[in-house]
């Protein structure tokens, strides 16, 4: 199993949702975030003063899957997050040794 | 006391008929509608005297003053509790508003002020028939402001007194339930202790036992009723996992300082002229909750090493009851006096609440009903017939005037705790019985707000927090542009 | 009607010169100055009447109250919109204190009250010229409070009344024009509209319509206005990834509370006494508004099966919108039809919204055009001239007035739509072309916070969380020092 | 001047009897106490006018607008912080209103306002002796209201004066050093500047100087005695890892909505009649309000291109500051202009805190003490005989009266500086030495509310979040039951 | 070592730190999160206006513990975390290469 | 690639990312977390009732290296992040398997 990890704009939330659903992926979970990269940040003025905001809102998703939907979730991730502009975000790959559902304590990719 | 036993049996009887009531308040509100094209007229003809503007604009002030406190108290209380429940928690005193206005309208202010028994009044201003422009005479006393403005006034204090109950009932009542005890709670308790107290010929008032503004008929009564409905409720599920401290505090001090505010209307108001005595009863007022508020922090300062804000502020609202009934008939000193027990009587009874092991949320009966009656008893040691004429009864025992007093105010403490007791019991046994008055586990497990109310109080990314994108005209980076395919 | 096109023509005419106008302002300004010195002096000479203190008090508590409506607004809306738009939607009301109270001081209240022509008010107050301490007399009436304070509490609802706008436009437009489009509408819209209703010689007062505070002038007038503008901006860019739900909705509350406890100052002030008016309309707004509030929860609790917050906000708003024209004018059941309509109107409107598809984000149409015509409408039904001798118009149609009164306020009706609409129309289109009226969708979806104002509403750790580091005194691990080289 | 010397050194000695001062007070009380019961007798004898009721409905309400500042203070301030100290922030606000009042009734009052030497009130009035509900004379002129409603409508100024300096050591000052702080500067330093300008022949009152609502009294005094303070506790501990900026600005904003409320109380309340002066007061506050407001706006957009909300509000503040001394004396232009140059002056003093390196959190030097000093020397240069008659000192300098007004007020902003500069050095010296009036550099970190009050100011999952478990009536999935055991 | 890694619900937090405490673990790191799966969401009315929620409120909890623990933590957790109903939650196990105590740098298993 | 995940105090955020962007890593995600170790909470009174706040707050750095720069990184954080008092959190590696730019599909150490 892998853990695939979307750092994305707050924005596109909803979209990569509705991509991933149609590809039956139905379990996630997801975190507001901060982030910085590429895209940096903006000054804002309080009475005057400087204040330099350097952490830009991002939302991760993050869902567990089975090995053989890696490339399509990546797809469909990218299809539905991507403006073309910096910010975009990443999306990272990492292996799952094990899954429970606590409900039922099925384990590996039963429980997902 | 036998008559008043009468009244209480009368009025359980008429209970039963709970629902029956509620639709004869309509037929009323339609009967009044053909009398209100009358009034005005015949109010016309009588035309006793033309109101004093001072007083009237006074008493405009006051009523819009106590108007306010409903919100303050629903901020007062909102802050304290998850926030989950906030919505309900405030809902809870505003639809107060609604429900008590169409209340009094109709036969509640008839029930309480009009001429009747001594312990109800009688029907001459259902519907606000006879209460016109014009001024009018109560218990012999000529008031000098309109009476539909009097009317009005006291109004706002039938509409916050049912909202005191919330407190203690906090994050576990049906709101359907809700609405419907405090509609019934203030026809059977509310309006008979108002009427005993103030209203044409009330027991109370021919007794000779005083109430400036309200100690024993919205204090006492809904503290005790508030102790009441939250043991017949039980105890919220508020297991280990779940962060029970109040979810905003400034919130709550917010509402306390509108309740401060607020609280100038209701107690200097109740003086129904803008002279010396309102001067006093603001006064005195100011001083208790200032007063008690210190106090307060100081004990935590003691206890605790450190004053909380919450606990200045429990310590100014308790100030502020205790004040309520003595405030027309006291002085700064015994203010100081009255402000600093409260406190200490208060968290007293605070800290037993874990002993007695009932749920009362929000500590109404703590601050409300220990607070009132320690300020009708303290009326009875503090009264100086000097600063008020109309009291007739006599100087407290520590001016001298003995026992006097003091008994009668004892009196009127007696009857509001079993009215109020009595009725919360008999209304809360009979909804329970018909209809439930507890939210279902799962209900108050997701909160209230969203199980009655289908709300949340606060939505979107954590609390407005910080957009994305490029800010305008100081950029660090590329600015983002959103493609068309975006919408 | 053919003077009153003549008026519309004329005014869009001066439209074409909007900067030049403002330029003017100015001119005014600097000349009024000069005239500043003598005026008090002259005003001393003629000292028609010492002004009644308790109508005075009441009227300045009045004044003082229609100002706290804004900030009362400011909450209202700011509850409902996105955290990011938080600041946006407060600055959209509270600017408009500072922008109308210019305009009106320089040039708006002569505009507005000074005799004129029928339709616009004349130049004798420019610069508040001759507007001193004294009392003075408007359309035959002797005013027994000092002119200057009938000033500024005329003032406040100017201040008011564009602000109501931004509810409509919320979330898109750029600030810079908004600011532009409220001065201007201030001076094209508003101030015809008042002068024709309650000015010296005004078309409506003479024609003997009613409006006791506000119906046509303050909300027909906007709402029309705000529904127009909103269609003109366009819909916002609501994609179905965010969540659009109100992002606070304990602040909408408070709003309207403080929106509530105002509004007394607003229909109870505009008696411009404090009397048996000022009584009637206090207590036939509050009535109104607290029926409205629980008609809207109980269409809700049958339509939805849950009564929420913001329909009971949003029901008692719309109650106190349709009891304002008629305030001084209908007793206390005709509140409770009014209340109990305006609800069911309202709640119809917004309904229709969806099927239209303008994006009229809070509603402004809605609630205030549809609940004021409902309310200049209902005048003409149950107005009275027993509550109101200044009501020399007649009867309403359910007191056996006929279709006179009825027909007098339908003209209102229709002349607050066709000026609101026009004059929306030419200004929009104006600074449209000359400047842009709405962000950018780069801006919109960052935030009008973050792009117009370069701030955003809420900072920092989530909501002020939890501090690390040890609490003091009560500990129960080591506590964290924090080393010098930490500064 | 060599008189005022004097003053400073007599009380600069007392000072270092401060905690037998505290003392001292307990034992007036009691004193107090004994006379209290012959006070109102006494009174009843003397009993000249009865006081005018329209007259002390406005002073009744005005006591309780100015009340509302405190809270509304704190709300201001209390936006501007970190979420970690939010409650300190507020409850520096809150404590004033128990600390000042108990100061205020037992001696404070007496010190300020009772006959003594032109720089001290005397013992009269201790206890509030001789303070009763009859009408009363103030150095020459008949009050029409009771006695007692003036001296709390003083009192209310008395509390707020305090809480303003809390702005300027936000965030890291000892809450037990601050409370003693207070209640010293207001005996040591506020009572002897409130006699000198307003009290029973004070000096700067004999002197002709003018103050109608506190210029020098408030707001120099506070502004000065901030500035002091803060450079003697120091800089705050803002690593560059911290969020600094105002953690919930929607906050300071409704606070910026209640002072402005508040202030017409404040300020038109200082005519202590509801005549044409206080609607002079009103509407001059307003203005200069409005227009610093706008002014600031202005600046902004023209220095940062995007105009802030938090920019407008402390413009309008400013503005508001700026008018209070001038207002009763004053005309609407002369507040357009005062207005105006304020947000300049005050923009241009914040500009400069960078340089100086201190740290003022949030800017009351720049507000309170540079808005304070305009508005004074602004009534030097603005004022008009024809506005006030009491005004008996002369025309301001483009009035044609010449430099005498103008040098009097120079004398009165002096006066006020020195003194206010001189008690905060004092006090602050002997409680930093006595108790350290900072707060550690962990208790710094971890934040206040969490290290002075034990407590937090936002608890709970995010601002109250999603509940979950499923909607009720509307649910897409299985219900969530909650089995027995989760109890 | 292992990261567990469990999504339970925000009413059961403070069972599963307890069973964690009393098996010996007492480091741990909590996030609040939104999650979807077989549970799903509801819709709410704002001025009649349908508003559709479909992320539920979860609460992660994220421990790392040698290898040997793993099956004693997952027990433990799901002991205390299960209610039977959908929407009980997930845990996820994942590898740790290696882990440093940022006071001490001490690492590996000494640093947990 | 190697994930590092640092649990570290909230006033140190901004020195570590400075510690980060001087060594040349610029990509990093950040959370609000809460947590429990070695340091434990405290009491608070409301009203007299006592309230037990065992959840301290921490921020979570994440970012993404490739194999060779983790103990620079390492390094950096410790520098950084280190008061030498209890609570200054950890350090956790973990591997990654692959990467993506959401805006380039750049895939593994080219995404970072
Ligand atoms: N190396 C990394 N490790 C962890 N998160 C990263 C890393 N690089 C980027 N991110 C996350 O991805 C977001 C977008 O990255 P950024 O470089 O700004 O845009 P893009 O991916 O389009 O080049 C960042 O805000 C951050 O949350
Ligand atoms: N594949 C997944 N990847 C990541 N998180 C998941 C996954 N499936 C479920 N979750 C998380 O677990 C939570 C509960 O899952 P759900 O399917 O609703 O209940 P159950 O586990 O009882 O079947 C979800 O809200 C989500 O946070
Ligand atoms: N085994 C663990 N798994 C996950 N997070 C942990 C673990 N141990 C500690 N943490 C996180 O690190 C933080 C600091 O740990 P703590 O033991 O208090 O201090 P120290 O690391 O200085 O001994 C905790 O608050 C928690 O967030």
């Amino acid at each position: 199993m892998v853990k695939v990890e979307a750092l994305i704009r707050p924005q596109r939330v909803d979209e990569v949702k509705a991509a991933l659903d149609e590809i039956g992926i139905s379990g996630m979970t997801i975190t507001e975030v901060r982030g910085t990269g590429k895209q940096k940040g903006y000054t804002q003025h309080y009475r005057g003063a400087e204040y330099t905001v350097n952490l830009l809102q991002k939302v991760k998703i993050e869902t567990v899957i089975s090995d053989t939907d890696v490339e399509k979730v990546v797809a469909a991730i990218v299809g539905a997050a991507r403006t073309g502009e910096i910010g975009d975000g990443k999306i990272f790959l990492s292996p799952i040794i094990d899954a429970v559902r606590i409900r039922t304590e099925e384990r590996a990719e039963n429980a997902l | 006391m036998s008559s008043f036993g009468k009244i209480v049996v009368r009025i359980g009887s008429r209970q039963a008929m709970g629902w029956t009531l509620l639709i004869t308040l309509l037929t009323f509100a339609t009967a009044a509608f053909a009398q209100d094209a009358a009034a005005p007229a015949a109010a016309a003809a009588a035309e006793p005297a033309k109101p004093d503007t001072g007083d009237t604009a006074w008493i405009l002030v006051s009523a819009a003053l106590v108007l306010l406190m409903t919100p303050g108290l629903a901020l007062f209380y909102g802050g304290m509790v998850r926030g989950k429940n906030v919505l309900n928690m405030l809902m809870q005193s505003f639809i107060a508003m609604s429900v008590i206005t169409v209340i009094w309208i109709t036969i509640g202010y008839s029930l309480a002020f009009a001429p009747g028994s001594p312990f109800l009044g009688g029907m001459d201003y259902v519907g606000l028939n006879g209460v016109g422009q014009e001024t009018f005479t109560l218990n012999g006393t000529a008031i000098t402001i309109p009476h539909q403005v009097f009317m009005f006034y006291q109004m706002m204090f039938a509409i916050i007194t049912p909202a005191l109950i919330s407190g203690a009932i906090a994050e576990r009542m049906k709101f359907s339930a809700y609405v419907l005890f405090i509609a019934l709670w203030s026809l059977l308790a509310y309006m008979p202790m108002a009427h005993m107290v103030w209203g044409e010929g009330g027991y109370l008032f021919k007794l000779g036992a005083l109430d400036f503004a309200g100690g024993t008929v919205v204090h006492i009564l809904s503290g005790i009723s508030a102790l009441v409905l939250a043991i017949m409720l039980g105890k919220r599920r508020t297991e280990r996992s779940e962060d029970l401290r109040p979810h905003n505090l400034p919130m709550t001090l917010v509402g306390t300082g509108l309740l401060w505010f607020g609280w100038f209307g209701f107690n200097a108001g109740s003086a129904i002229a803008a002279g010396g005595l309102a001067g006093n009863a603001f006064m005195v007022t100011h001083i208790a909750a200032a007063v008690a508020g210190l106090t307060w922090v100081l004990i935590e300062w003691i206890v605790l090493k450190q004053p909380t804000a919450l606990g200045w502020a429990t310590g100014a609202v308790a100030g502020l009851v205790a004040i309520t009934p003595a405030c027309g008939f006291v002085g700064p000193m015994a203010a100081i006096v009255i402000g600093a027990v409260v406190s200490l009587l208060s968290y007293g009874a605070i800290k037993m609440k874990g002993r007695f092991g009932y749920d009362d949320t929000l500590d109404v009966f703590g601050v409300h009903c220990v607070g009132g009656i320690w300020g009708a008893l303290a009326t009875g040691l503090f009264a100086q017939q000097s600063i008020n004429a109309a009291n007739t009864t006599g100087n407290g025992l520590f001016y001298g005037g003995g026992m006097t007093l003091l008994s009668k105010q004892a009196i009127g403490v007696v009857i509001a705790l079993v009215l109020g007791a009595v009725m919360t019991v008999i209304i809360a046994s009979i909804l329970k019985a018909v209809m439930g008055i507890r939210a279902t586990a799962d209900e108050e497990d997701a909160g209230l707000d969203l199980t009655q109310h289908g709300e949340v109080g606060y939505a979107g990314p954590a609390s407005g927090g910080e957009p994305i994108g490029a800010g305008h005209g100081a950029s660090h980076g590329t600015p983002v542009l959103q493609p068309e395919t975006a919408r």
